[in-house]
C-alpha cells in the first residue's frame, strides 16, 4: 500500500495538550513547539515511536561517517590512497566527492608495515567505510574490515581482470602473475 | 601549465663571467643584434621576421567599418598580440601574463602612439566609412627578445601592405579589386623600431638584443623605440637595477646607430620584394 | 568482453545487491553491452535495421510558446528539451554583401541543463554546437539571406536564433536544428521601411491587421545523429550512450530534395573496413544510415507541419 | 568583454533593436474589471507547475503563470570546491539567467547582468531561512534558474521563489517548509492594489510590495516594499498577498504530490 | 567561375613540409597546400595541471589560432574535430598524468576579402547569384585539412607514439565539377565542400587508408559524396607518399628538410605504398596485430 505523501512543513504529529508525546522526530522531520513537521517530501512512517519521512530512492546522498562507499583509486602516495567516489550506501553519487585512505586505515593488523603500493593501484575499484568528514578537501575512509578493500582491479601489464587468491594477493589469469592488493571479502 | 625553468647556477655563473670579459654565449659582442631575416609572403602585408631563432609572423589586413562618433575622420589601427603556447609552453592560451601585457603595451606605444600610421588617411567617408587596419602578430618561437622582433615585423608588414583603391562619389563608395586598380600603400610617417637592452648586476653591464637565457638572468631591461631620424618614440625601463643617467645615454647612442642599420635592412628588403611583386600586380 | 565477465564474477563477491543503477555507474560499458546483446537499448528502444520508427526517441514540437519572441519553438527529443527563440534587429548589411541580411545562431548550454556544465561563458561544447548549427543553417540556405534585406546596402534584418538547452540528454544538434527550422517556419517579419532622410528604419508592429511577412524558406535541413558502440549502430543516442560511443555520425538531409546538406563524422572509423572484407563495405552501411536518416526526417517533418 | 564575445557569434556591426512606428497599441481594460486581462484585483494568474523536467538534476521545476515562464534546477548536494574552507553547513549558490529572447529586445550582456545578479540575491535571501543546511556539512547546493519569458521582474521573482522551493524539495534538501512568493502593485487607476501584476500593469505602478513566505508555518522569509504607500494600505495588502500565497502553496503541494505518485 | 587553368581538377596544389622549425617546442611542422600553410607545434609529454590530469592517459590540449583576427567558436569546433581524430590514434595511455599540448597557427591563407570590386551605390548592385554557393560561409576546408596533416606530422616530429598516420585533404564541387584541394576562391564558389581524413597503419587502415573523418557542408547527392571520398582517398595516399619521402630525407644522411614541392598525379596508386609506420623513428610503435 502506498504510504501517504507528505511535503516539507506539513505537521505530522502534535501531542494532545497535557499529555506526554508518544512520538519522537526521526529522519526527514523536525520538531518545533512540540509539533513534529516533515522536512522532506516523501512517505511518512510511524514505527517504534519515531516519526520519519523517507525521500525518494534515487536521492543524491552525501557521505557521512559510517557510510559505505565505493570508489576508484585516482592517486597513491606513500602515506595514502586517494579515491574518487562512485556510490554512497549503494546509491550513485556525484563523481567529485573525494576520499582518502591513509596508510594506518588500510587494515586492522600490522598497521605500521602497510605499503600502499602493495594494497591499491590507480584504477582499482574499492569498497570502504567513511570514518570522518576529514579535511576541507576529502573524506577519510577506512578499509580495515574483511568486507572492505579492492573489489575489482586490472593488471597493469596485460590489462586483464585480476582474480582474488587471498586477502593480500590477486592473480592475473592470463599470465599467472601475482599482484598485491587489500582484497575485499564477501560481506 | 609548465612554468619557465630557472637556469642552473652553472649557467648563470658562466654567463656572468663571460659577460664581464665582454663575451656572450652565442659569440656576439655586447652591442650586437642577432641577424635579422625578413621573409615576405604571397599576400601583401605578410611578413616573417627572424631574430636569430626568435620568430614572429605578422599579417596586416584591412576592413571597412564605421568610425567612432567623436572621431569621424579617423580610421583604426588594431594590434593584436596574443602569445600562444607555440612560442613557449610557458605562455598559457587565453590568459595574458604580465610579461605579455607589457609587451603588448610597448608595441602599441611604438606603432600607434608614435603615429607611425596616419589614421586620418584611412578615412573614406567622414562619419560613415573608414579603414580599420588590423595587425595580427603571431609569436612562433621565443628565443628571447620577441618584442624587438615583433616591432620589426609589424612595421615592415605595415609598409608592405597595400589596401584596395577606393572611389567615392557622394556617399557611395566603390572599392576596386586588386586586379582592377593598383592597390594603395598606407601613409606611414616614420619607421619606429624597438631595441631592447638587458642589464646585468651592479656593474650596469648592458647587452643589446638579449637571448632567451640572457633575458631570464637579466636583472632588468630597457626598451628604446627609435626611428631612423634619430627620434626617440618610447623609452621604457621597467624595474630592475637603478641605472646612472650616463648609462642610459650611452645605450641610446648605440641604439641610434643600430636602428639605422635595421631601417636600411627593412628598406632594402622591401625594395627587393617590390621588384618581385610588381609582376604580380597587373 | 573481458570486462563484462568481470562484472558477473564481481557481483557475488561484491555487494549483496548490485542494483542496475549501481552496475551502470560502476561498469557503464558492460552495462550498455549487455543491453545491446539482448537487442534492446537501455531506454527500451529496439536495436536493428528492421525495427522501423521505434529506433528513434519521441520528438515533439511546440511552436510560438514564447510570446516575447517574434517566433519560437520548444523541442523535446526524448528527454532532451530545448527552446529556440528568435529576436530581430536591424543592421546595415556588410559592405561586401549589400544584398544580404544576417543570421546569428548561438547555442547556450546553461549549468541548469546538466551537471556537465558550469555557470559562466559558453562552454567549448556550446561553441562547437553554435558553429555546426551556423554551418548547417547557412550552407543549407534554408533562410535566404537576401530575403532579409530592407533596403540594399542600407538596412537589413538580423535574425538571432538563440537556442537554450533545458535538459541535456544527447542529440542536441538534431534538436537544435529542428528548433531553429521550426522557429524560422513560423517567423513573420514586420513591414519595415528605411527612411533615407534619417537613415533609420521604422517597423509596423505585428497585429491582427498587419500580420507581417512570412519568409519563403528553401528546403529544410533535418539533422539525424547516430552513435557507434562495439559495432552497433545506435540511432539518436542518449547522453549516456553518446559518452560511450567511439564514433558519431551526423547526417543532415533536405526536406524535399534528395540532397544531403551536412555529413560529419570523426573518430574511430564508422565501420571497420575488414568487417565484410569488401571495398566499400563501410559505404553500404553509410548508405543505410542515410536511408534511415531520410525516413527519420520524414517523421520530423510531420511533427513540424 | 572581448573574452565573452569570442565564445559566441556576435551581432553584426551597427545592429540596433527594431523601432516601431506607433506604440499606442495598448489594449484597454475590459469594462467589468480594472485589469488588462480581466482579473479581479486580488486574483493571481493561473499557475502551471511541473517538477522533474531536467533529468540529471537532483530536483527541477518549471512554472508558468500567465506569460511568465521559467525553469529552475537544483544540483547537489555536492562537495564544495577544494578552495573553499571547511563549513559545517551547506552553501546555497543561486544563479538567475535571462534567455536572450525573454524580454522583447535581445537580452545579451556578456559577463554579469545586474538585473540577474539582484534577482539571484533576492532569491537566495527568500530561500535561505527555509532550509536546514546544518544537515549537509561541507557541501554545496547549486540552484540555477533560467527565465524563458519575462513579464516584469517582480512577477518573475515571485514565480521563481515558488519554483525554486519546489525544486529544492524535489531534490530532497531538508527544509522547514515550502516557500512561495507573490507580489502586489499599487496603481493610480485602481483603488485596490493589484496582485501578481503583469509587466504592463507594473509600468504604471507607484509602489510595489513583494513577499516570500512559508504558508505551512505562517512565517515570512523575505519582504520588500518600494515606492510610497501608507502603512494601513500596506498592512491590508500584505494580508491579501499572504492569502494568495496560501493558494499558490496549494498548487506547489499538488505538483510535489503528483510527481511522487 | 572559370575552370581551373593552372592544374587539373583532380590535382593537388604543390605540397610543402618542413619539420623541427621551432626551437622551444618539442616538435613542430609546417605543412602547406599551395599558399595555405599551417604551423603545428607540440610540447610534451610535460607537466599537467592537477585539474586536467588524467590518471590513465595523457591530456591532449589543442589550441587552434587563425591568421587574421581572434579565435572564435569556429576555432573551438576545429579543435574538437582535431581532438576526435587524433585521440584514437595517439597512444595516450603511454603518457599517463602528463600533458600533450598541440598548438596550430595558420601561417598563410590568401584573403578573398577584396578580390572582386563592389560598390555601395544602388545602381551597381548585382543580383544574388542564382545557384546557391557557400559564399556566406568563410572558406575553411583546405585550412582544416592542412591543420590535420600538420598536427600529425608535429606528433611524429616530437616522437609521440601513434598507431598510424592521419592524412587529410579537402574536396569541393564547383559548378558540378569535382575539384581536389580547392583554393579559397573555389571554396567560396562551391556548392559543397568536404574534408576527408584517412588513417593509415596496421589495424587502422593499412596501406589503403580508412576514412576516419568526414566534414561536409553544402548541398550534394549521396553519389557525389562517395565520388569525393574516392578522390580524397587516392589523394591522401599520394600525400602520404610525399610525407614519407620528405621524412625519409629528413632522417636520412642529408638532414636538412627537403624543399619539397611535388605535384603528385592523382592517378598515383597504391602499388608503391608500403606500411607507413615503419618510417621515422622507432617510437611510431605499432599496436599488436
Amino acid at each position: 500500500m502506498a504510504a501517504q505523501v507528505v511535503i516539507p512543513g506539513q505537521p505530522l504529529y502534535t501531542p494532545p495538550t497535557g499529555s506526554v508525546a508518544s512520538f519522537r522526530a526521526g529522519t526527514g522531520t523536525y520538531a518545533r513547539g512540540g509539533t513534529i513537521y516533515a522536512s522532506l517530501r516523501g512517505s511518512c512512517s510511524r514505527e517504534g515511536g519515531i516519526i520519519s519521512v523517507l525521500g525518494k530512492d534515487d536521492q543524491q546522498s552525501i557521505p557521512e561517517p559510517n557510510s559505505t562507499v565505493i570508489g576508484t583509486i585516482t592517486r597513491i602516495t606513500r602515506q595514502a590512497a586517494t579515491l574518487s567516489l562512485l556510490t554512497v550506501d549503494g546509491k550513485p553519487c556525484r563523481p567529485d566527492f573525494v576520499g582518502v585512505i591513509r596508510a594506518q586505515d588500510v587494515r586492522q593488523t600490522a598497521k605500521d608495515s602497510v605499503k600502499i603500493w602493495s594494497c591499491f593501484r590507480p584504477g582499482d575499484v574499492v569498497r570502504a567505510k567513511v570514518i570522518s568528514l576529514g579535511d576541507s578537501r576529502s573524506y577519510f575512509l577506512s578499509t580495515a574490515q574483511n568486507s572492505l578493500g579492492v573489489l575489482f582491479a586490472v593488471s597493469g601489464t596485460t590489462g586483464a581482470t585480476l582474480e582474488a587468491v587471498s586477502w593480500e594477493e590477486m592473480r592475473d589469469p592470463s599470465s599467472g602473475e601475482l599482484e598485491g592488493r587489500k582484497v575485499a571479502g564477501p560481506e | 601549465m609548465p612554468r619557465e625553468v630557472d637556469p642552473s647556477i652553472n649557467e648563470s655563473e658562466f654567463l656572468h663571467k663571460a659577460l664581464q670579459q665582454g663575451l656572450r654565449t652565442d659569440g656576439r659582442s655586447v652591442y650586437d643584434m642577432r641577424d635579422v631575416k625578413l621573409t615576405f609572403g604571397d599576400e601583401l602585408g605578410w611578413v616573417e621576421c627572424r631574430l636569430g631563432e626568435t620568430r614572429v609572423v605578422v599579417q596586416v589586413s584591412g576592413e571597412i567599418v564605421k568610425p567612432l562618433a567623436d572621431r569621424p575622420y579617423e580610421g583604426f589601427l588594431v594590434i593584436s598580440t596574443e602569445i600562444s603556447p607555440m612560442a613557449s609552453s610557458a605562455y598559457e592560451a587565453g590568459r595574458a601574463s604580465d610579461e605579455e601585457v607589457l609587451m603588448a603595451r610597448l608595441l602599441e606605444k611604438a606603432l600607434r602612439r608614435s603615429e607611425a600610421v596616419d589614421r586620418e588617411a584611412l578615412c573614406i567617408v567622414a562619419g560613415q566609412k573608414v579603414w580599420s587596419i588590423r595587425v595580427d602578430v603571431h609569436f612562433l618561437d621565443d628565443e628571447g627578445n620577441m618584442l624587438d622582433c615583433a616591432s620589426i615585423a609589424a612595421i615592415t608588414a605595415l609598409r608592405h601592405f597595400r589596401r584596395p583603391d577606393v572611389t567615392v562619389i557622394g556617399e557611395d563608395v566603390t572599392i576596386h579589386s586588386m586586379a582592377e586598380h593598383v592597390p594603395v600603400p598606407l601613409a606611414i610617417h616614420h619607421t619606429p623600431i624597438c631595441l631592447t637592452f638587458a642589464f646585468f648586476g651592479d656593474d650596469s653591464l648592458a647587452v643589446l638584443d638579449p637571448s632567451h637565457l640572457e633575458s631570464l638572468l637579466a636583472s632588468g631591461t630597457l626598451t628604446l623605440t627609435l626611428n631612423s631620424q634619430q627620434e626617440i618614440c618610447v623609452l621604457s625601463k621597467a624595474g630592475g637595477v637603478p641605472l646612472p643617467a650616463d648609462d642610459i645615454m650611452k645605450v641610446i647612442q648605440i641604439g641610434v646607430q643600430r636602428v639605422k642599420e635595421v631601417d636600411a635592412l627593412i628598406k632594402s628588403s622591401l625594395e627587393m620584394e617590390a621588384k618581385k611583386t610588381v609582376v604580380e600586380v597587373r | 568482453m573481458a570486462q563484462s565477465t568481470t562484472a558477473s564474477t564481481e557481483a557475488p563477491a561484491g555487494t549483496s545487491a548490485l542494483t542496475p543503477a549501481l552496475f551502470k555507474r560502476l561498469h557503464p560499458r558492460p552495462y550498455l553491452d549487455r543491453f545491446l546483446q539482448e537487442g534492446v537499448r537501455p531506454d527500451g528502444r529496439p536495436l536493428g535495421a528492421d525495427a522501423g520508427e521505434a529506433v528513434w526517441r519521441d520528438a515533439s514540437v511546440n511552436i510560438g510558446s514564447i510570446s516575447t519572441a517574434p517566433s519560437s519553438a520548444l523541442i523535446r527529443l526524448g528527454n532532451t528539451t530545448l527552446v529556440c527563440g528568435i529576436t530581430l534587429e536591424i543592421a546595415p548589411p556588410d559592405i561586401t554583401t549589400p544584398n544580404q541580411g544576417f543570421i546569428v545562431p548561438n547555442v547556450d548550454l546553461p549549468a541548469l541543463c546538466s551537471p556537465l556544465f558550469r555557470p559562466g561563458p559558453p562552454s567549448d561544447e556550446a561553441q562547437v554546437l553554435s558553429t555546426r548549427l551556423r554551418d548547417i543553417l547557412i550552407a543549407s540556405n534554408v533562410l535566404p539571406l537576401a530575403s532579409l534585406i530592407i533596403e540594399p546596402a542600407k538596412a537589413a534584418f538580423v535574425v538571432y536564433l538563440d537556442v537554450v538547452c533545458l535538459n541535456f540528454d544527447g542529440g542536441i544538434l538534431d534538436a537544435a536544428v529542428l528548433a531553429c527550422v521550426g522557429a524560422l517556419k513560423n517567423l513573420r517579419l514586420p513591414k519595415a521601411t528605411w527612411d533615407p532622410d534619417t537613415g533609420a528604419t521604422l517597423c509596423e508592429p505585428i497585429s491582427e491587421k498587419a500580420q507581417g511577412e512570412s519568409i519563403p524558406l528553401n528546403p529544410l535541413p533535418l539533422s539525424v545523429t547516430f552513435g557507434i558502440f562495439n559495432g552497433h549502430l545506435l540511432p539518436d543516442p542518449t547522453l549516456f550512450e553518446s559518452t560511450l560511443c567511439t564514433s558519431h555520425i551526423t547526417i543532415v538531409v533536405s526536406s524535399t530534395t534528395s540532397k544531403l546538406l551536412h555529413v560529419y563524422q570523426a573518430g574511430a572509423p564508422l565501420f571497420s573496413a575488414g568487417a565484410d572484407g569488401v571495398e566499400g563495405g563501410g559505404r553500404e552501411q553509410l548508405k543505410a544510415c542515410i536511408a534511415l536518416a531520410r525516413s527519420r526526417a520524414k517523421g520530423l517533418l510531420e511533427i513540424l507541419a | 568583454m572581448q573574452q565573452a564575445d569570442r565564445r559566441r557569434f556576435g551581432a553584426p556591426e551597427g545592429a540596433v533593436p527594431l523601432r516601431f512606428a506607433s506604440t499606442s497599441s495598448s489594449a484597454k481594460p475590459s469594462s467589468s474589471s480594472s485589469r488588462l486581462d480581466g482579473r479581479a484585483p486580488e486574483q493571481v494568474r493561473p499557475i502551471f507547475l511541473q517538477t522533474g523536467l531536467v533529468g540529471e538534476a537532483s530536483g527541477s521545476a518549471y512554472i508558468e503563470t500567465g506569460r511568465t515562464k521559467l525553469i529552475c534546477a537544483v544540483y547537489g548536494p555536492k562537495p564544495t570546491p577544494p578552495s573553499a574552507p571547511f563549513n559545517a553547513k551547506a552553501r546555497l549558490n543561486v544563479e538567475v539567467k535571462f534567455a536572450p529572447f525573454s524580454s522583447g529586445v535581445r537580452r545579451f550582456t556578456p559577463g554579469k547582468d545586474t538585473e540577474s545578479a539582484s534577482l539571484s540575491a533576492t532569491l537566495q535571501q527568500s530561500l535561505l531561512p527555509s532550509l536546514i543546511l546544518e544537515a549537509l556539512p561541507k557541501s554545496q547546493i547549486d540552484l540555477f534558474l533560467t527565465i524563458l519569458e519575462s513579464d516584469g521582474s517582480d512577477a518573475d521573482i515571485s514565480a521563481g521563489v515558488t519554483a525554486a522551493s519546489v525544486a529544492l524539495a524535489e531534490a530532497g534538501v531538508q527544509m522547514y517548509g515550502l516557500v512561495v512568493g507573490c507580489c502586489a502593485a499599487f496603481v493610480p487607476s485602481s483603488p485596490l492594489p493589484l496582485l501578481d501584476p503583469t509587466r504592463a500593469e507594473a509600468k504604471t505602478a507607484t509602489a510595489f510590495a513583494s513577499l516570500a513566505c512559508m504558508p505551512a508555518l505562517g512565517t515570512i522569509t523575505n519582504v520588500g516594499v518600494s515606492g510610497v504607500v501608507s502603512v494601513e494600505q500596506l498592512d491590508e495588502t500584505l494580508q491579501k498577498v499572504v492569502q494568495a500565497c496560501g493558494q499558490i502553496h496549494g498548487v506547489a503541494k499538488g505538483a510535489l504530490e503528483v510527481e511522487s505518485a | 567561375m572559370a575552370p581551373r587553368t593552372d592544374r587539373s581538377p583532380t590535382a593537388l596544389r604543390p605540397l610543402a613540409l618542413s619539420q623541427s622549425l621551432l626551437a622551444r617546442a618539442d616538435g613542430s611542422t609546417k605543412f602547406s597546400f599551395g599558399n595555405v600553410s599551417v604551423m603545428a607545434s607540440i610540447t610534451g609529454p610535460t607537466e599537467v595541471r592537477i585539474r586536467e590530469e588524467l590518471v590513465d592517459k595523457a591530456t591532449l590540449e589543442i589550441n587552434v589560432r587563425p591568421l587574421r583576427g581572434l579565435a572564435g567558436p569556429s576555432h573551438k569546433a576545429a579543435e574538437t574535430l582535431l581532438t576526435s581524430l587524433l585521440a584514437p590514434l595517439i597512444l595516450l595511455h603511454l603518457y599517463p598524468r602528463s600533458l600533450l599540448q598541440l598548438t596550430l597557427q595558420t601561417l598563410s591563407s590568401s584573403s578573398t576579402a577584396f578580390s572582386t570590386a563592389f560598390s555601395t551605390s544602388p545602381s551597381s548592385l548585382t543580383p544574388s547569384p542564382s545557384t546557391v554557393t557557400l559564399q556566406s560561409l568563410p572558406p575553411s576546408s583546405a585550412e582544416s585539412a592542412a591543420r590535420i596533416n600538420a598536427s600529425m606530422l608535429a606528433l611524429v616530429d616530437a616522437g609521440v607514439a601513434c598507431k598510424g598516420m592521419l592524412v587529410a585533404v579537402a574536396v569541393a564541387f564547383v559548378e558540378g565539377e569535382l575539384r581536389l584541394d580547392p583554393t579559397q576562391r573555389e571554396e567560396e564558389m562551391a556548392t559543397s565542400r568536404h574534408v576527408f581524413a584517412f588513417s593509415f597503419g596496421v589495424d587502422v587502415g593499412g596501406t589503403e587508408g580508412e576514412c576516419v573523418g568526414v566534414d561536409s557542408v553544402g548541398q550534394f547527392e549521396v553519389d557525389e559524396l562517395f565520388e569525393a571520398q574516392s578522390l580524397a582517398q587516392t589523394a591522401t595516399q599520394a600525400i602520404l607518399a610525399f610525407i614519407r619521402k620528405s621524412i625519409e630525407t629528413r632522417y636520412g644522411a642529408t638532414g636538412a628538410p627537403p624543399p619539397a614541392a611535388v605535384k603528385p598525379a592523382p592517378a598515383m596508386k597504391e602499388e608503391k605504398m608500403e606500411l607507413p609506420e615503419e618510417e621515422s623513428e622507432g617510437d611510431e610503435s605499432m599496436d599488436d596485430a
